[in-house]
């Protein structure tokens, strides 16, 4: 029998049989966890297990339907976040919450800013205690320049910043990995070995399993909204877990198929944007999986999005299928063939308030108008084709598709590109923030394009991804590319050498 | 026009069960309040069954049609009204008479193809004159002078302004007055205050000001009064003495005009029973009772002129009360 | 320990049997914001019809028409620019800047087909200026276009002054009022049913139009997708410049005449008449039916008022709580059915929750 | 666990306080402004005579107020469409007040009207906070019903300065140091707005809901709290102003204040207040706000033909949006660039 190890503590916070409903969806069923303090204590699950949820009633964000929710064993019911913050418990969200308008600092010290004489807020006083907080997560950010335009990965550190500059006794966080690379990851477990040293409690939500047996000291399983166990995570084992989250077993999980490489599809050379990346040469042919490795920050977003036409570049060019392509157009690129399934979901790859079925269509509003109007019939069947064949879960097309898990909602992303029928497709980050099962579902469905002679840039940050999937591997490394290296001589060593390596020698 | 035909039914009701409406430039007006007050006074006078007020908050000559449309539907038999633009109103005014109303304009005229008589305070010239006259008296005879008016497009206000201007041209006791600007406050408190202001800034020399119309003269006083120019600065026009009451005791004001407003829809209400009655059709020459103020004949253009403007100042200001 | 224990019913496969599912369809068709807009449409004429004496007439049709023509007009395209998430407040000044001009160029002697093609071009130029300062130059389209608002008002003042124009041909204007036949339906109606078909279908069925509600919730993620966001949003300020020009040139005709104040005020009325249609201010959400229907229901509300010699200061208020009213209603709707859900929910869920299954030890 | 504690000492600032104030965002407006004053005294002096500057100000006086707490609301990403009516309406009170009381005080009129103010201000906020329903919409719908009930209770009656006492309209009249009595209550009024919003905590929290409402939710801002606070200052300064209006000019009636609430939007965003929130200043307010109601007067004394007047404040108004800009667009182009080299 696996269960906690300190049972004689008494519990910082105990949720049981919690239930939320959001009108007929039933997010949470049996949401039910018990943290101790001094424990890391992982949560697992499913997309759409109801993690997220779980956590927004521990935040006060939601009112539960059901349940009992204890805080050093007193019964409790938070009515707004600001309770919560009063038990002591601080919470980074999944998805970054910060102010664009305010600075950095601002941002951290909203609503308990240091105050001088007078009462009045002591700018300089926020902006050292800020400088503070990034040297101990060894990061620099300037905490006077505003959140507006920061990348990801620099809005979940400063959520975490955030988060630790509270006296918490909870501390719940979801996902905050996602977005990091690994030695920020690092760095951020420093910090929560030292806080749970000092007596407080961390609820960690992460799809990635070597962090979780890395750090956690517990592990609570969800599935379909529901409780289904606790484990001591020194008695756990993957494949245990896996089993329980899924509720059977699953298949490899990089599902890597030998595909026929043909020509050229993508041809970069030369490629620069002041500050941003420099002479970027890259090739992608049919059929081929390249992965586009490098620490967070390294420009390979950037790369993709001026490739793409979104942003612009200075110098270089872009050419698909031997046709040079006009910059700064992404309608151009669609055009010529190329989809992209961007790294942030919320605000780039998805209408978040639009229903799933016109986010499905909006890449094919030409392709299925009829004499310049949009045949419904048509429409709707494409609907029905693509949300079957990724086996999208809602309730109808019609319900917006915010309402659809994480996991749910990337493949509508997915969905809207195959619909195109590419022959490249990029995919940033395609599995952030996706649950194994899916995980293993995306790799096959990506690795099966590739099968079928679609080119594929594929950039990641986790690096068995990169090395599972990809038949070569690019490194960037400060808007440089550093490195190219073919699937048979890709190790995790060669590339990590050349996304952190001071000199650019070692590209082949 | 055939269009109108529905509305036509009660256009010939027998004498006791006549209706008659009145649409002035703008409701919540204080002039036009007493206006209104002299127009209903004399509606039942004459005997009118069911008198109403209706028209718009903005002085708009769009939202007047809509009116006229409505009173058309409605079957009044006289629709009195007072035009915010000469022209925008004609079409739905000939509508209305086709479906049998009898058009009355006041204070301020329609083109004259589209009503049957036009109700106006004053002559025209004599309005003109009487401000020119007393402007010329408060400066002596000379310097530059202005003119605050309302709206730019005032059929009423444009016409004497056209009279000051040829007076101030042609006659020879003038000649050294010189009109240097002409600005208009919009019938607008704020507005008028503003112009005003910017009046006396860009003409330092500036010795007089003519306002004709009675929000204008009002903000203009207000504004002279709490600045330097507070009787170097000589100010006339139309005003409602009690508004104007303050300034000419504090001596902002020495001598303004206006005629008595509320005789103005006392009359209009009669001519307008006539018209329907048949008794006169508009033509020059006509003549009619109207209740207390005596007979009146319809002059040329079917112009029919209620009296001369009074001059108020601190002798007599206190006998009037509107 | 054993896996969790087994779901009572009631939430079986992650969904509530008993709850009321999103309205999708033909429900959503018949309940959603265009339809009841048209039933409280349909509610305010049967109910004008019994109460007010003369409304139930052919005139009303013709009267209120003429009336509601210029809002009815600019509110087209005006709806597919608040869809977007930008507004325009420009186009009462841009309906005044083109009476100004064909006002002025009648007067020169000018052809009137060649005045009134002139007059289209204005406002169509007008339009382009704001497209470009909201697209291109990427300014925040609520403050341009109140600096347009002012600047093509005080170009209207340059253009004919203190003038006003009014002897346009007579046949001409009489025209534009004119009645089909004994239904009393204007003319020019079938002029902007004409342009209303072409904003609704251009909305509502074509790819141009499926991109505006996407550029509306998020621009960005529109622009993911290849959407012009850019290019859209320039040929939609296009678009209420014309038609804003439309509505000046039918302004100086119903009323034959010219001066650069006509039409002020009405970027309000249109607003009103738009956002009472169901269009949220926010863009993403609205429909074509629904802001036609909103704006014959302020039109009908105004006339029947009128005809009922119900004054002018009850009408604004009419008006304004008619749009606290049709803004406020749905979150009293959804503040009703999340306290109807509490219920039944509370009713349900205590038997499937807490049962057991605490902790595993 | 480790709070970060906060320390008074080390480090200096790093920015020099000019480059900050080259950067602000009020400061082209300001810098119009003062050109714009200077040419025209350069043409007719008589511009800048003490008669001058002391109009000068007063036109200014109503609506900087105006557009202080225009500004306010609109930080948190919210308009209020209504004030020229809740303007009017207060307005009417106190000619009411003054015409039908007999020797009421001065001061019992202005509590009235910034109460009757702050109500008015009050009904907008709840509209908008509880009903959870966009500003822009509630406001013009109250700012029908606010004008339709002013017109109501006014009809035609209109009350003159000289149904007020003379004591009151002097307020509009007398100066300190050259400075009308009204505008110095104007720049109390201002400064004091902007130490709440830039120096206090909860002054802060407007500009978190104005620039990511639903994150300022999510992270345990009252945020109906701060907006209901918004819409009430707001309400409270248009009532300061209605009474005001009173003391300034001569009649109050039905339509005191009509059309006045697009102005003071556009002056709010002449000073480089971000409409959509989250950004700008109450000083930049201010400025705007002086900007537009100098301009006007500017014009007029350089004799420029009256009816190119209003064509000339759209396009100062287009300048200044454009100004804001191409400055915005600088900034980022040097943040990106700047970071680049850091990297
Ligand atoms: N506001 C909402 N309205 C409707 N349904 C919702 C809402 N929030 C969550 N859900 C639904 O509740 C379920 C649980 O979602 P939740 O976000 O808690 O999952 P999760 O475990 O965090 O998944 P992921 O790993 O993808 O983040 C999902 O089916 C989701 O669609
Ligand atoms: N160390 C850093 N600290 C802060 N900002 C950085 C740093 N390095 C790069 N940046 C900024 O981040 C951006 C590049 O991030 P981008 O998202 O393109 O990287 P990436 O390689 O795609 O990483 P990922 O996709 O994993 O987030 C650039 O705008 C750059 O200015
Ligand atoms: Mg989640
Ligand atoms: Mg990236």
């Amino acid at each position: 029998m696996s269960t906690a190890s300190a049972p004689t503590l008494q519990p910082l916070l105990s949720l049981r049989g919690a239930a939320k409903t959001f009108g007929p969806v039933v997010a949470l069923a049996d949401g039910t966890v018990e943290l101790l303090p001094g424990e890391i204590h992982a949560l697992v699950g499913e997309n759409g297990a109801g993690k997220s949820t779980l956590v927004k009633i521990l935040a006060g964000l939601h009112h539960p339907d059901a349940g009992e929710f204890l805080v050093d064993g007193t019964p409790v019911s938070f009515r707004t976040v600001a309770d919560s913050k009063a038990a002591g418990i601080s919470v980074i969200y999944q998805e970054p919450t910060l102010f664009p308008d305010l600075t950095v600092a601002e941002n951290i010290f909203i609503g308990r800013q240091p105050r001088g004489r007078l009462g009045l807020i002591n700018r300089s006083a926020m902006r050292r205690a800020a400088e503070r907080l990034f040297d101990r997560l060894g990061v620099s950010i300037d905490p006077d320049r505003p959140a507006e335009g920061l990348s990801i990965a620099d809005q979940q550190l400063i959520e975490i910043a955030k988060a630790i500059s509270i006296d918490a006794r909870v501390l719940i966080m979801d996902e905050p990995t996602a977005a990091l690379s690994g030695t920020e990851v690092d760095r951020l477990f420093g910090v929560a070995r030292a806080l749970r040293d000092n007596g407080a409690g961390i609820l960690f939500i992460s799809h990635r399993f070597d962090e979780i047996f890395a750090l956690t000291d517990r592990i609570t399983v969800m599935r379909d909204g529901r409780y289904i166990r606790t484990h001591d995570t020194a008695d756990a084992t993957v494949p245990q877990i896996v089993r329980e989250m899924v509720g059977r077993d699953i298949d490899q999980l990089y599902p890597k198929e030998e595909a026929q490489i043909g020509e050229v599809v993508l041809d970069v050379s030369g490629l620069s944007r002041t500050g941003v990346f420099h002479g970027i040469d890259l090739q992608v042919r049919a059929g081929e999986i390249v992965g586009l490795a490098g620490l967070v920050g390294a420009g390979r977003t950037e790369v993709a999005r001026a490739v793409f036409g979104i942003d612009p570049y200075d110098a270089g060019s872009v050419s698909v299928n031997g046709a040079r392509l006009r910059g700064g157009d992404p309608q151009a690129a669609i055009d010529a063939g190329i989809g992209f399934v961007p790294e942030d979901r919320r605000r780039q790859g998805l209408v978040m308030d639009l229903s799933v079925g016109r986010n499905l269509t909006l890449t094919l509003r030409h392709a299925l108008s009829r004499g310049g109007l949009i045949d419904r019939r048509a429409e709707r069947r494409a609907v029905e084709e693509w949300s079957t064949r990724l086996q999208v879960k809602t309730g109808s097309p019609e319900f917006a598709v915010s309402t659809l898990s994480g996991g749910n909602q990337q493949k509508v992303v997915l969905a809207k590109w195959l619909a195109t029928a590419p022959r490249l497709l990029i995919v940033d980050e395609p599995t952030r923030g996706i649950d194994v099962g899916t995980k293993a579902e995306v790799h096959r469905l990506i690795s099966d394009l590739a099968g079928r002679g679609i080119g594929i840039l594929m950039i990641s940050s986790e690096l068995p991804e990169v090395l599972g999937m990809a038949d070569r591997v690019v490194v960037m490394r400060e808007g440089r590319i550093t490195a190219q290296i073919a699937r048979a001589d890709a190790t995790p060593e060669r590339v990590m050498h050349a996304a952190t390596a001071d000199t650019l020698e070692m590209a082949e | 026009a055939a269009g109108a035909s529905g509305g036509g039914d009660g256009g010939s009701g027998a004498d006791g069960e006549q209706t008659i409406t009145f649409i002035p430039k703008q409701l919540n007006n204080p002039y036009t309040d007493v206006v209104l007050g002299g127009g209903e006074e004399g509606a039942t006078a004459a005997g009118f069954a069911d008198s109403q007020v209706v028209g718009p908050l903005d002085a708009s000559a769009s939202s007047q049609v809509s009116f006229i449309n409505a009173e058309t539907q409605a079957g009044t038999n006289v629709i009195v009204i007072a035009a915010n633009d000469p022209d925008a109103v004609c079409p739905a005014l000939e509508e209305a008479r086709s479906g049998g109303a009898k058009i009355v304009a006041f204070d301020s005229d329609t083109n004259p193809d589209c009503r049957d008589l036009f109700i106006s305070q004053v002559v025209a010239k004599d309005v003109a004159l009487i401000q020119v006259e007393l402007i010329a008296e408060q400066i002596g005879g000379s310097g530059e002078i202005a003119i605050l008016s309302a709206t730019a497009n005032a059929t009423n206000q444009n016409e004497w302004i056209k009279y000051i201007e040829e007076e101030l041209e042609s006659n020879p006791d003038y000649a050294d007055i010189t009109l240097v600007a002409k600005v208009y406050g919009d019938d607008d408190d704020t507005k008028s205050f503003q112009e005003a202001q910017g009046l006396l800034q860009a003409h330092p020399n500036l010795k007089g000001i003519i306002s004709p119309t009675t929000v204008g003269i009002a903000a203009t006083a207000r504004y002279l009064s709490t600045s330097e120019y507070k009787g170097k600065v000589a100010l006339t026009g139309l005003g409602l003495p009690n508004e104007m009451r303050p300034f000419v005791k504090d001596g902002t004001v020495s001598e303004f005009a206006l005629w008595d407003p509320a005789q103005l829809g006392y009359v209009a209400a009669f001519a307008g029973k006539a018209l329907a009655d048949g008794d006169i059709t508009g033509a020059e020459g006509d003549t009619f009772e109207a209740g207390d103020l005596g007979e009146r004949e319809v002059g040329a253009d079917g112009t029919v002129i209620v009296g001369p403007p009074t001059v108020f100042n601190t002798d007599n200001i206190d006998d009037y009360d509107f | 320990m054993s896996e969790s224990a087994p779901t009572t019913a009631v939430i079986a496969a992650g969904v509530l049997e008993t709850e009321p599912h999103g309205r999708t369809g033909l429900t959503r068709l018949l309940l959603g914001r265009p339809a009841i807009m048209i039933y409280a449409l349909l509610v305010t004429v049967v109910v004008a019809m019994v109460s007010i004496p003369r409304f139930a007439s052919p005139v009303t049709t013709g009267f209120l028409l003429l009336d509601v023509i210029p809002v009815l007009l600019i509110a087209m395209p005006m709806t597919l620019v608040i869809l977007t998430g930008e507004i325009d407040l420009s186009v009462a000044s841009t309906a005044g800047l083109t009476s100004a001009v064909i006002g002025v160029l009648w007067q020169a002697g000018l052809d009137i087909s060649l005045v009134l093609l002139i007059g289209l071009v204005v406002g169509t130029v007008a339009g382009a200026v704001n497209g470009a300062l909201v697209a291109f130059a990427g300014l925040p389209s609520l403050a341009v276009t109140i600096g347009t608002l002012a600047l093509f008002r005080g170009l209207a003042l340059v253009v004919i002054g203190d003038n006003a124009v009014a002897d346009f041909p007579s046949e001409l204007t009489a025209f534009f009022t004119s009645k089909l036949g004994a239904t009393g339906i204007p003319t020019v109606m079938i002029g902007v049913v004409l342009v209303v078909a072409f904003f609704a279908v251009l909305l509502h069925l074509t790819p141009f139009g499926r991109a505006l509600p996407a550029i509306g919730f998020s621009k960005e993620a529109a622009r993911f997708v290849g959407i012009k966001v850019a290019q859209a949003k320039f040929w939609l300020f296009v678009g209420t410049g014309s038609v804003s020009a439309l509505a000046g040139i039918y302004w100086t005709l119903r009323y034959s005449s010219a001066r650069s104040d006509n039409a002020s005020g009405l970027e309000l009325a249109v607003i009103a008449a738009v956002l009472l249609g169901g269009v949220s201010i926010f863009g993403g959400r609205g429909t074509i039916p629904g802001v036609v229907a909103g704006v014959l229901l302020i039109g009908v509300v105004n006339y029947a008022l009128r005809l009922g010699r119900v004054s002018e200061v009850v009408l604004i208020i009419v008006t304004g709580s008619l749009l606290i009213a049709s803004v406020i209603a749905p979150s009293i709707g959804q503040y009703l059915s999340t306290l109807r859900h509490d219920r039944r929910v509370r009713r349900q869920l205590p038997r499937a929750a807490g049962t057991g299954h605490v902790r595993a030890s | 666990m480790t709070a970060v504690a906060v320390r008074d000492d080390a480090r200096p600032t790093r920015r020099s306080p000019i480059v900050t104030a080259l950067r602000r965002r009020e400061t082209p407006v300001a810098a119009a402004l003062v050109v714009l004053v200077l040419v025209t005294y350069a043409a007719n002096p008589l511009f800048l005579s003490a008669q001058g500057v002391k109009d000068l100000l007063l036109n200014a006086t109503i609506m900087v107020i105006l557009a202080v707490g225009q500004a306010m609301v609109i930080f948190t990403r919210n308009v209020d469409l209504s004030v020229g009516s809740i303007l009017g309406l207060v307005a009417f009170l106190t000619g009411t007040l003054f015409a039908q009381v007999d020797g009421i005080p001065i001061p019992v009129v202005f509590l009235a009207g910034l109460a009757l103010g702050a109500l008015l201000g009050a009904i907008n906020g709840l509209l908008v906070t509880v009903a959870g329903v966009p500003a822009l919409v509630i406001t013009l719908g109250t700012l029908y019903v606010y004008r339709g009930i002013n017109n109501a209770w006014a009809g035609g009656t209109q009350y003159f300065a000289g149904d007020r006492p003379d004591a009151f309209g002097a307020l509009a009249v007398d100066t300190l140091l050259g400075f009308p009595l009204i505008t110095l209550l104007a720049l109390v009024v201002v400064i004091a707005v902007g130490i709440y919003l830039s120096g206090t905590r909860s002054g802060r929290d407007l500009y978190a809901i104005g620039s990511d409402p639903d994150a300022a939710r999510v992270f345990g801002i009252p945020v109906s709290r701060r907006v209901m606070t918004a819409f009430i200052v707001n309400g409270l300064l248009a009532g300061l102003a209605g009474v005001l209006y009173a003391a300034r000019f001569n009649s109050v009636g039905a339509t005191t204040g009509t059309g006045m609430e697009l102005d003071v939007v556009a002056a709010a965003v002449v000073g480089g207040v971000a409409i959509f929130g989250g950004s700008g200043s109450v000083a930049g307010a201010a400025i705007g706000a002086v900007l537009l109601t100098t301009i006007t007067s500017a014009l007029t004394a350089l004799r420029v033909d009256k009816f190119w007047q209003q064509a000339v404040v759209g396009i100062l108004i287009l300048a200044a949006i454009l100004v804001d800009r191409i400055a915005a667009v600088r900034t980022a182009r040097k943040l990106r660039l700047s970071e680049a080299r850091d990297v």
